[in-house]
């Protein structure tokens, strides 16, 4: 066809045409909602009206049929009614009350668990991993559903004392709010990259290159007569920017990526102002299929939090109450030297007063 | 394994088990499929080795557009033919991420005609994820998508896809419609969408309260959160129920959690000093039957969040503190391309505007854009005394 | 005399051989204190000894025969005891209650007054200024003068919310605590230093001058024909480094150099940590020899603290409650460009939350 | 003006008006010396232009001494010729600021017979400060000065000198001895502090609890603040007099200001929950006769304070969480020394030893002097994801 004749620009489509109509004679008219059992939101309007958000956790990773699947659910439930939701669960917009139990049945019965509300532990946000990208440290499916296997009881229970947001990526490009979750797991190479110094030349542009490093590590180079770079072992944290414009230079290492593990991120405004995750476990061995290092530490920081944060305290409030001291002390965490910043700011996370708990 | 003939999965298998929804399973219910096949075997692979075994990806997409398509190929092709080529096509999600059973069912046959019947749902940014297709299907799945209403999302240095929270569609607290002004900003927007002009990525998030359920303040260059200027309404009624209902200490779990410490609880009435809320909503989320946003609604319009690349992550900050959400949005859009000049004239390549702000100055970045600076978007004045003095201040003194 | 004979490293006297028979008796004993009245600090040990602290204002700068007149009251009505405080009052060490009243009025009448305890304004802290110092933008004593006349009721009463302790410096170097004073007047150049090309090469070492500039703002450069400097004009801010390693380069502007003032430092742990002063005006002319434009602004400030702080707030705490926004509403100051940070950690001092009053 | 016949002073002399004692009234208490009153006229003229007529301070001395002396000399020796010279001594102040009448009468006899007379009480780093004299007055000078049993202090890059609250002397809550310790380490570090060996100016100051009377959270390079372990001393008869005099209310004046919230009143007895106290002070210091600092007492060491110069001011931060204070000091004298080796082999010239540690990180700094890193050194761990891994982290996993 000429390009004439093509469609484009046309943006995605009004939203309005999959709104139900409980929703569209309510809409900005909500008074008020209830959260009557996990994973079930009651919305009640000011004109009375009620409408049920049944929300189901997803592998986020759909396959065509689970999602035709998902479409028959809402036929036959909730006038053909669903939405997603900004952490990847499926949310079916019922009306008739008497339908939520038989629902909520058929998508535990095809193994899609209810739950996710209120102060659980929600769907991980995360990557693409080995699944599709490049970049990746290690696989985000893979690591997300071992954790989630472990976790699932606080998926199904609102027994926590407040929202408990997780995320997962793959690498320091971060896809995803990692560096604001209450608890994040990132994936990290450790290694210098190394350089494909024959093919460097025709695959990237050196300036760009050069300027792709955070801290200056990499030089322009002559290399065997041609164009290259060298890298600066010691200015190396490996994070992998050079790899992103450059393909010539290998950051993915199978020996030495692993895991991190970061607390006390945020993003809401209730109470506390958002906040960055920081790091508390600088590396985990990568040990697929089920990576049990860090499945055994995300599950002890949860517990550790259940068990001393009072009601409606964020991890991230928590920890800031008690002081980092006590929370290395109750978690039994090593501090080391890799926790304290030694980036462009680092002087600003330095304690700079005597307030201290002896 | 012997679902899957051609390529064992022992360790994928392992992932099968468990609660929680299987991505394994998923690709599983295709395993008649070739492409998913060789997408099972070659992941197999990784986690026997601990490596990725995809290529960096090449400029690929569809005619006239710069963006939507991510190139993925794999570094086995003879081994793993059919996914040989498997880039992702980024579809733009409806604002919300609403849907019917029947444009879904029409999106996945697209999918399953053209492309691998993989999908996410949704992407981090927002899209829906098409996962894996060679290049020849890029333009005939275009075509179709467009014909069933749809068209590609962001990648590359251009706007990406904006989204948005549920908002007034299924919550109470939305301050303004969220949903309206995704899809306008998404529309008024589709050149810069669909053509990468930017020194790099530009991301739009909108929220409808301070509750930033789109995680805006954290991954958008440009965050919408709803907010209101005058007082929180209560029902004073309401508030006693919660109370009588034993579930609330409301002195304990309201005031005391107040971060300005504004309200006060007698047992029957519970007062705010509302010149003092910084509207956290966090009395709000409590008690949703007895609180409300207040009635003069707009947003508080933030500025340059991103990940950490290069210079470390940036939250979003304060750009405008209160504004009236109305379409056309004129005030709002002015003001955005102005940034978009300025930014895309002197940015350097792959700066976002957080960085371009923090390089640049934010007093002289207001000043490029014709914003007058105010303390609001500080935490604090400057501690050290480098000011960059210019003429004029001798004259006033 | 040859340098054998010569007593060297030495080392200060020994305190001890100056401390009253009654410090010593109780020395690390005491048990309380009380402020009986404005200037008089009452410390009672737990052998129930009393000491009386008389504290008298002094410019500081004191003439030899004035310290002669302290040590002829010590005489008199202490036993010869006497100290300096860490800002620079006196304090006489008073055991007989009835030596106080005297002591009081012949502190003043000899134009010593007495003050500065409690919740009052203590002496201005302060460097040298035009009587001793070369980089001095604006004179030390005269503006410290001007100010504590203006001042001088809450220096005799304790009618503050909490302290307030105000400090000068006359130059970016800060002698004193002025980075960290409630609040804090700071002399500024604000012009491009001049640079005397002819002597430059004799009087400095050009790579130790251009390391000292912060901004990078000199640049090597032959100027006719000699090794010398250039200054990036609009990359400097005026902090007079360059001066300080350097006499060839003059800093000093009689027409431009000025005075910016600064709140909302502090020093001690109690309540909240230390802080460091923010920028409230950038720029006042250097009007000697009362600089009535500093002195009003500096009096509206303590003013507005007096009436809004509450009891036992010091201004960083009041200050932080309202927060700034209703700081520059209710003193009525210009918000500006200057006052947003563009130094080193800027992006810091961003607000990066939604959190706001409306 | 007739009492300075030389050099009038109409704008000095609207300076000697008011209630605050006058700079300029001490220096006319000279105005018979010569040398004063040149400066006064020097200082008329600068008030005149609005400008300062000193020139830059040459390197001058007494014999084998590196500091001590800031030589200074006017730009208009011709008019002034009597402050040609005007050099500063900084005699070191002993311990604490406390004098008896007749060693403050010695300095003044000796001071009188070879400068101008005019001193400072004290300077800010704690001096005792000798204003103006000429080069060949220094030695005369500082052979009396010795002979009385003074020192000079310091200046350049030596140690400065140390300085010290009152302490235990004239204060309850001293939590360990300022002046000994100031002293002793002022004697140990003789050499240091008279002969500048070091990449610039290193200071100490001692504070006996966390009030910090002496700023040396703002001001020292090292700072030795008082704290304590255990609980806080409490007198609850005496809690219950401050509640009833009605001069405090304990609920909002004392716990509701307390940064952590550890204390309760109901009226009779004062609580604390002293495992989350932050030994902040408050308490204490609005009820001195009812509470005191706990008995296990020491002091928290900070390091790295400055003036903006030229990175930006730095306040301290914490070395040593506690530790006790207890002469010789050894522990604490082998820290210093093995930071002043370091700082010293790779400090850059004129750079503080708080520029230092950020340039180097904490965590290589405490690496190299051998100390273990823990949380209390921080406000919180990194938040980029920068981190430079070494191999052991792989043999540990
Ligand atoms: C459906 C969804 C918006 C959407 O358009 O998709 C949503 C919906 C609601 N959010 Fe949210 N939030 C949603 C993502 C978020 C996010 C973003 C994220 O997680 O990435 C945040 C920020 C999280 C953070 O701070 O890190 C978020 C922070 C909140 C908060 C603040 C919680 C806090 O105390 O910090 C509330 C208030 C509350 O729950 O009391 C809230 C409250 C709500 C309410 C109760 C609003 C209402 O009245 O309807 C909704 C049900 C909450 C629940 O699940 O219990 N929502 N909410 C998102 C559901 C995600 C999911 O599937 O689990
Ligand atoms: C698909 C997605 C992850 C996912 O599984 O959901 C994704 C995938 C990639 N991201 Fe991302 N990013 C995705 C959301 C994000 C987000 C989250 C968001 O948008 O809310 C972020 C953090 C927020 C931000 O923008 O800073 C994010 C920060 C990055 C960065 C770092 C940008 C920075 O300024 O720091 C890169 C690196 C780059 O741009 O070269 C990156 C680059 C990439 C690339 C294109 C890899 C590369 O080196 O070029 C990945 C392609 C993977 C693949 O093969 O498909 N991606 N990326 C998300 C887009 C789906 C969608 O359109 O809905
Ligand atoms: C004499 C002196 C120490 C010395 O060895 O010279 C001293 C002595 C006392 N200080 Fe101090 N402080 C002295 C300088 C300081 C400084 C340093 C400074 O001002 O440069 C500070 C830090 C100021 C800051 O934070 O910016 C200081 C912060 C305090 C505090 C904490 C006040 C607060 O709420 O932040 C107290 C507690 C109080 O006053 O309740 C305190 C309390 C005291 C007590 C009550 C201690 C005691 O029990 O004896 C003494 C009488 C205070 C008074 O004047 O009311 N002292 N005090 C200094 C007198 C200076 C002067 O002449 O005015
Ligand atoms: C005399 C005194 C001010 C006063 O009137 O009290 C003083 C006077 C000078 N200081 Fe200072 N400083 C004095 C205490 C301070 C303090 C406060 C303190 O020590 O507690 C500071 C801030 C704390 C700090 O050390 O950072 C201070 C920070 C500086 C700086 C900036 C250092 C930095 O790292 O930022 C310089 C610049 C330099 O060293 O070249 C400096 C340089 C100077 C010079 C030597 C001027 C110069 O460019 O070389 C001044 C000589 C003036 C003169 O002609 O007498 N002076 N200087 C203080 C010393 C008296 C004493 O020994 O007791
Ligand atoms: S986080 Fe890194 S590896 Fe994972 S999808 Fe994003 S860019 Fe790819
Ligand atoms: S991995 Fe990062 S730090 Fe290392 S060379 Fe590449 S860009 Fe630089
Ligand atoms: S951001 Fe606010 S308005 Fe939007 S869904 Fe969350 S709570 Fe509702
Ligand atoms: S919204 Fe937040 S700040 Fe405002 S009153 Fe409620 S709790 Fe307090
Ligand atoms: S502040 Fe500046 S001008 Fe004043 S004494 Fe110190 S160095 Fe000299
Ligand atoms: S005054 Fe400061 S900024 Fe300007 S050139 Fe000199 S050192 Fe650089
Ligand atoms: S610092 Fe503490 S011990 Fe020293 S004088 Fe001040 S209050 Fe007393
Ligand atoms: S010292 Fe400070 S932190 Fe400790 S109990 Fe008293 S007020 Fe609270």
């Amino acid at each position: 066809m000429s390009a004439a004749k093509r469609v484009t620009d046309i943006g995605p489509p009004h939203y309005e045409k999959f709104l139900p109509e409980v929703i569209k004679k309510n809409y900005g008219k909500w008074a008020y909602h209830e959260i009557p059992r996990p994973g079930v939101l009651k919305h009640v309007a000011e004109s009375g009206d009620v409408l049920y958000s049944v929300r189901a956790g997803t592998p986020r990773l759909l396959n065509v049929k689970s999602i035709r699947l998902f479409a028959d659910l809402a036929d036959k439930y909730c006038g053909g009614h669903l939405r997603f939701t900004s952490r990847n669960n499926v949310e079916f917009l019922v009306t008739d009350e008497s339908k939520i139990e038989p629902l909520i049945a058929e998508l535990k019965a095809a193994g899609y668990p209810v739950g996710g509300t209120g102060n659980a532990i929600s769907a991980i946000v995360h990557t693409q991993g080995w699944v599709h990208c490049h970049s990746a440290a290690t696989d985000a499916s893979g690591v997300v559903k071992s954790l989630m296997d472990e976790l699932f009881p606080h998926f199904e229970n609102m027994d926590l004392p407040a929202k408990l947001r997780i995320a997962f990526a793959c690498c320091l490009n971060m896809c995803g709010a990692v560096h604001c979750s209450d608890i994040a797991i990132l994936g990290v190479h450790t290694k210098v990259p190394t350089i494909d110094h024959a093919n460097l030349p025709k695959m990237c542009e050196i300036p760009t290159l050069v300027a792709s490093c955070p801290t200056g590590a990499i030089r322009p180079a002559t290399v065997e007569g041609a164009q290259s770079i060298t890298i600066e072992e010691h200015l190396c944290m490996y994070c992998g920017n050079c790899f992103t414009v450059c393909p010539a230079v290998k950051i993915n290492n199978a020996k030495t990526d692993g895991l991190s593990i970061w607390v006390g991120g945020k993003v809401s405004n209730a109470r506390t102002e958002p906040k960055f995750s920081k790091l508390v476990i600088p590396y985990l061995p990568n040990n697929p299929p089920r990576w049990p290092e860090t499945v055994q530490a995300v599950k002890h920081l949860v517990e550790v939090y259940a068990a001393h944060a009072r009601k409606y305290e964020r991890m991230s409030e928590w920890v800031e109450r008690i002081g980092w001291p006590r929370f290395f002390k109750l978690t039994g965490l090593p501090f080391t030297k890799y926790h304290i910043d030694d980036f462009r700011h680092a002087g600003e996370t330095y304690k700079r007063s005597a307030q201290l708990k002896h | 394994m012997s679902d899957n003939p051609k390529h064992p999965t022992p360790l994928l298998d392992e992932l099968e088990k468990g609660p929680w929804p299987s991505f394994v399973r998923e690709l599983k219910k295709s395993a008649d499929k070739p492409v998913v096949q060789d997408l099972l075997g070659q992941l197999e692979r990784s986690y026997n080795e601990k490596i990725g075994h995809w290529k960096h990806g090449g400029i690929v997409g569809v005619m006239g557009y710069g963006g939507g398509v991510i190139g993925r190929y794999s570094d086995l092709p003879d081994e793993f033919p059919n996914i040989a080529h498997f880039h992702t096509m980024r579809v733009n999600q409806p604002a919300g991420w609403f849907y019917t059973s029947d444009v879904l069912r029409k999106i996945c046959d697209i999918w399953e005609a053209h492309g691998s019947g993989i999908t996410n749902m949704h992407g981090s940014t927002g899209d829906i994820i098409l996962l894996g297709t060679s290049t020849p299907e890029l333009e005939p799945t275009f075509a179709e998508l467009t014909e069933a209403g749809f068209d590609l999302g962001g990648s590359g240095s251009d706007m990406r896809t904006p989204s948005a929270c549920c908002g007034p569609a299924r919550c109470e607290w939305a301050c303004y419609d969220t949903l309206a002004a995704c899809y306008d900003f998404t529309q008024q927007y589709q050149d810069e969408l669909h053509r990468p002009a930017f020194p790099y990525k530009y991301k739009l998030k909108f929220a409808g309260c301070p509750n930033d359920c789109v995680a805006s303040v954290a991954r958008a260059d440009m965050s919408f959160i709803g907010t209101w200027k005058d007082d929180i309404q209560v029902n004073q009624e309401e508030v006693r129920k919660y109370a009588a209902s034993g579930k609330l200490d409301i002195q304990k779990d309201v005031c005391d959690l107040c971060p300005t410490r504004c309200m006060s609880w007698d047992g029957k009435e519970l007062a705010i000093d509302n010149s003092e809320c910084v509207k956290c909503m966090h009395c709000i989320n409590l008690m949703p039957k007895a609180l409300k946003p207040g009635k003069e609604r707009g947003c508080t319009i933030l500025i340059g969040a991103k990940a950490p690349i290069i210079g470390g992550a940036l939250l979003s900050s304060v750009f405008v503190p209160f504004i009236e959400m109305e379409p056309p949005y004129s005030d709002i859009k002015e003001l955005l391309e102005a940034i978009w000049d300025l930014w895309a004239e002197h940015g350097k390549n792959r700066e976002r505007v957080g960085e371009f702000i923090q390089r640049v100055g934010l007093g002289n970045f207001l000043e490029q854009i014709g914003l007058e600076p105010v303390p609001e978007m500080i935490a604090h004045p400057r501690t050290n005394p480098y000011i960059f003095f210019e003429e004029e201040l001798h004259e006033q003194a």
